[in-house]
């Protein structure tokens, strides 16, 4: 049976501008997580939970890290947890990446703002397997860069800003034109930046993660859908996703 | 011993009066790896329409203070394929499964109903009417005592499962409309669903669900789902399904004493998964702790039928 | 330059468009001890009737999730004690004065707003439909069109000052109340009042409210108030001055947008003396941020005309 | 102007079964404060602020006490509240004891549960101004008992619990026939309590301290009126009182 989870909150680190870095510590999530699930967190005073992807993972130590971008009210509460409290959380919920699937190779992520967290477990997991990992990271300005250490310690990493006040100036599709080639993309970000990645790399398989408002985060309300081009017509993000095959849904 | 918790309704006799609502569960299947469904009254589906609904374009759901607004727009696979693929992992469990019947015409409504007159293992239909009828200029049928009225009765006519009709609070007079479909056949009041709300996305400047409106739900709306269920009950003499903002086991009881004889629990599954089965293993003493023999011994038990001193807010 | 907060509607000029809403803020006196009244867009007052009325009996409020519930009954000193002793004190402060309109016949509101009539420092009237008609079997004025309609009609003609009919919620369409009262000749609405609930106190197994029902405000009925603006503002041409949970100066925007031409603020003045103000000072810069220029230039910028995909929750 | 207050909080203690004691600092609300008056406390997550008595004031250290029992949301999220932080609070609110009009003489205070603490500033001014205190304190049972040293060292105090569990058993009433003659009597409790003690005391100039259920907490919402036998018709205890004389009210 699946359960509640309780996490206990072991570091709360500002990173950027409005954003954080959360380790949650959990044995039985941080055994079974896999790169692209998410955790979905209850915040104190609201109706429904946040879903935040897992950033990375920790088994040694039964950790996980989260890194989410304070927008609203209950990621701004999110932030003020204090070390040492606890988190209701339901996960790792959705289907991750087919990490399993991939053989070792040339392999590019491209992630935008709060699409980047996801991409770090997985760089981690693809190096792991012997790939090639490029990354194509894009943020609104310098200010709102992160990890770009930690993914320039796995492989070749390009930075975007929109305004260019760090690294390429404009958009994360502009660079794809000077990396060489790759086998699979591993993309998450917002919507059109989605679609211009896709139509881009029109001819090379990839992976998309998608983000949706979400009620139960579990399958059971059906708000979460997107539009797929298989018979039955459409797909639940929380439960069959996040990441979808860039050509099997409908952007 | 007896089991305190048990309530008998038409069509449904319910271990205990704890349901998870329509349109909150799913088909019970998610829930279902979080506990066994055994221990639930009854379960309520989500809304089966004559054919397969892809519902509304996202953003479907947004949060309010406590509480949220959805507009799902029924999607669902269709009648003929619930029967045969959810309703048969449901009737492994031992509980009550009650459909709940939706549709943009009165035609739609009788063919959904008709259809799950043939399925042995529903126990009973849920009605739901806050449907706008496209047949007529898009006014839902449970904003109009009449339509409620005739839809009542052509599904009654087209089903022998006992009919429990989901009351719409978007109503000037919910009593009227209790009244018509009790006249109309009705076996029993399920209520409340949503009340029609909105919210304006101010990055975007445009209402933030893509179907503009969406319904309201959550313990914001509870006290007019109490008042309503309280009104109704001296009104009517069929049981009634309450539900709106239900958390916890003293808000049960709450809607207990209001007037309705079980209850629905909606929107808190999102946040709890498990809050059915919590409600369900407290109530036991909290009836205790308040005085009451049992679920049964509670319904109706707050209603103070003198109504002299009722003035203007 | 010019304020970018200013509104002018019809016999007010608003140096701002914030109000506190009427019975929560008495006559001003108390808040007038937390800050310079003479910030205020406009004061609303506290209901008037025609003589002294003492109101319900206590308990008079219970809280409810994210709002409350009130029926404290009209309790007010009556229209020529108002304006002999409260009026003057409100006049004394550089702000619009809107007199609220209460009664239990049409003659009553009728003799109430004559009254208001002669008072030079009354800018406008707020007709406040919420109440029941006693000689109309306590049926709500404002949940009846043609009721709604004819008072309106009756206190216009008893008075030159701009009258704002306020609406209550509790009805199936709102909009047909609003073209009604429009046609009757009301210079603008006010919306939304609260919506009838009711809280049952497990201990004494009754309502909570010697009421027994009372009026839901506060920020659980914020999705409604929006909604209803918003559908409303796209059938009528006069102005709205819109409330219903309001708490900070981002929610301001999201009335504005919605079609709201002022606000007010009620319950939060419970939880904060200070919110009116503090909103105030917050407005241009939350105008700023989202890119316009001043409130007149947000009102129903919000508004989708194409309706074509709303469908059922 | 009056304003909000921020109050920290400097200690919270359990002093009985579901009874805190908390420890406020704030200069202007101590400095301020008489016996009787209230501070009405916003609590996070709750719409209305809780009224609650002023039970104790210390001028040197700037603090104000509070004794409050938990019974529902509020008070128990109040309770949860962490020393160190802050509360929002209006006041000091309301009409207290009119200790300036009472000369030194025998003087009589009956409390009953929640009704207790205010009675204890009372009871330590009228001392200060050399009038002989005795105390009638009422509580359900044994384990709801507090302040009973507090009291004692201050005068003859008489504690009875409904079950008898400890003092008297029975009513705060029934041990007024033992007591000896005194001027005037101050009461707080619940309402059948305060109706029985004006009762039996009804030759006996008294001052009782009411409640009700609040929304403004200043005078602004009436929602917590009390009728009188004056011309007006009725007082808002929370501006008016919450104490009033004895034949002053109708309860
Ligand atoms: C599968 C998934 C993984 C995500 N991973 C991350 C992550 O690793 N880091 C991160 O910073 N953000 C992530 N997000 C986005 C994150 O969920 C939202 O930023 C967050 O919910 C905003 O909540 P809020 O209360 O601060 O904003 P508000 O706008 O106040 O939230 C109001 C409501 O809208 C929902 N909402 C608002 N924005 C989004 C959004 N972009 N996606 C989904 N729901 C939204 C909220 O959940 C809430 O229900 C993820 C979203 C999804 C669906
Ligand atoms: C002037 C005054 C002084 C008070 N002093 C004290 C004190 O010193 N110590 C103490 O323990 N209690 C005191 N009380 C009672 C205290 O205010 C309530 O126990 C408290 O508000 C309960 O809140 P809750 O959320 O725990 O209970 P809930 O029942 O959950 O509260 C629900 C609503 O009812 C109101 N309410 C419930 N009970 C009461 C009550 N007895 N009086 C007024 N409002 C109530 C709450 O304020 C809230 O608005 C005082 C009340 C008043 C009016
Ligand atoms: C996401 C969502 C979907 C819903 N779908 C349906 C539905 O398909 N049919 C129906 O009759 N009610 C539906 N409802 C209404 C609920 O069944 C219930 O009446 C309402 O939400 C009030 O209960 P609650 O406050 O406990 O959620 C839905 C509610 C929600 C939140
Ligand atoms: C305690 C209280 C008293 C009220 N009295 C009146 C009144 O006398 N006349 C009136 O038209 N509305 C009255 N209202 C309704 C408010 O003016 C307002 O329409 C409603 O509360 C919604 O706004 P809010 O959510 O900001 O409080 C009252 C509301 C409250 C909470
Ligand atoms: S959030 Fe409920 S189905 Fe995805
Ligand atoms: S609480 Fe508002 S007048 Fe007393």
């Amino acid at each position: 049976m699946r359960k509640k989870q309780m996490m206990h909150v072991s570091k709360v680190t500002s990173i950027a501008l409005d954003t954080v870095e959360m380790v949650l510590k959990n044995k039985e999530v941080s055994q079974t997580a896999v790169p692209g699930q998410f955790l979905h967190i209850a915040v104190p005073g609201h109706t429904l939970r946040r879903p935040v992807s897992i950033a990375d993972v920790n088994r040694d130590d039964d950790t996980i890290t989260i890194l989410f971008k304070t927008i609203g009210t209950g990621t701004k509460e999110l932030a003020s947890v204090k070390q040492g409290s606890e988190l209701d959380v339901l996960g790792p919920n959705g289907n991750g990446f087919p990490v399993d699937t991939i053989k070792p190779s040339t392999v590019l992520l491209i992630g935008g703002g709060i699409g980047v967290p996801p991409l770090y477990y997985l760089a981690k997991s693809l190096a792991e397997k012997g790939c090639h990992v490029i990354s194509v990271l894009g943020f609104q300005t310098k200010d709102y860069v992160f990890y770009e250490d930690q993914f320039k310690a796995i492989g070749k990493t390009y930075i975007v800003t929109d305004d260019g006040s760090y690294g390429h100036k404009g958009l994360v599709t502009d660079v794809l034109s000077d990396i060489g080639s790759f086998e699979t993309y591993f993309s998450c970000g917002p919507l059109p930046m989605l679609k211009a990645v896709r139509h881009h790399l029109k001819d090379t398989p990839g992976y998309l993660s998608l983000e949706e408002r979400m009620g139960c985060g579990i399958g059971a309300c059906y708000a979460c859908v997107i539009p797929t081009n298989d018979e039955v017509g459409y797909k639940k993000i929380c439960q069959h996703g996040p990441v979808f095959k860039s050509e099997e849904v409908q952007l | 011993m007896t089991n305190s918790l048990a309530v008998n309704l038409p069509g449904l006799s319910l271990k205990n009066p704890v349901m998870p609502a329509s349109g909150c569960f799913g088909f019970g299947r998610e829930y279902s790896q979080y506990y066994d469904l055994s221990k639930l009254g009854a379960i309520i589906m989500k809304a089966a329409t004559g054919t397969k609904r892809f519902g509304n374009p996202t953003p479907r759901v947004a949060e309010t203070a406590s509480g949220m607004l959805n507009a799902i727009g029924l999607q669902n696979p269709g009648v003929d394929e619930i029967i045969r693929t959810e309703v048969p992992f449901l009737a492994a469990y031992d509980t009550n499964i009650i459909a709940n019947v939706a549709g943009s015409t009165i035609e739609e409504y009788v063919y959904v109903a008709e259809t799950f007159n043939q399925a042995a293992d529903v126990d009973a239909l849920e009605l739901n009417i806050s449907c706008p009828n496209v047949k007529e200029g898009g006014i839902q049928f449970g904003t109009d005592a009449d339509m409620a009225a005739r839809i009542t009765e052509k599904v009654k006519r087209a089903s022998q499962k006992p009919v429990y009709v989901k009351l719409s609070p978007n109503v000037t007079d919910i009593v009227t409309m209790a009244k018509a479909v009790e006249a109309a056949g009705a076996d029993g009041l399920s209520m409340i669903n949503t009340l029609t709300g909105m919210q304006i996305h101010l990055p975007s400047c445009k209402p933030l669900l893509a179907n503009q409106t969406g319904g309201l739900s959550g313990p914001a709306i509870k006290p007019i789902a109490v008042r309503m269920i309280y009104e109704v009950k001296q009104h009517v003499n069929i049981p009634i399904i309450g539900m709106g903002g239900i958390q916890t086991a003293e808000e049960v009881l709450e809607f207990l004493l209001a007037g309705a004889n079980a209850v629905a629990v909606g929107t808190a599954n999102f946040q709890n998964p498990l809050v059915c089965v919590e409600i369900i293993e407290q109530l036991p003493a909290i009836l205790k702790k308040y005085g009451f023999k049992s679920v049964n011994d509670a319904v109706g038990k707050g209603i103070m039928y003198d109504k002299s001193n009722i003035s203007c807010p």
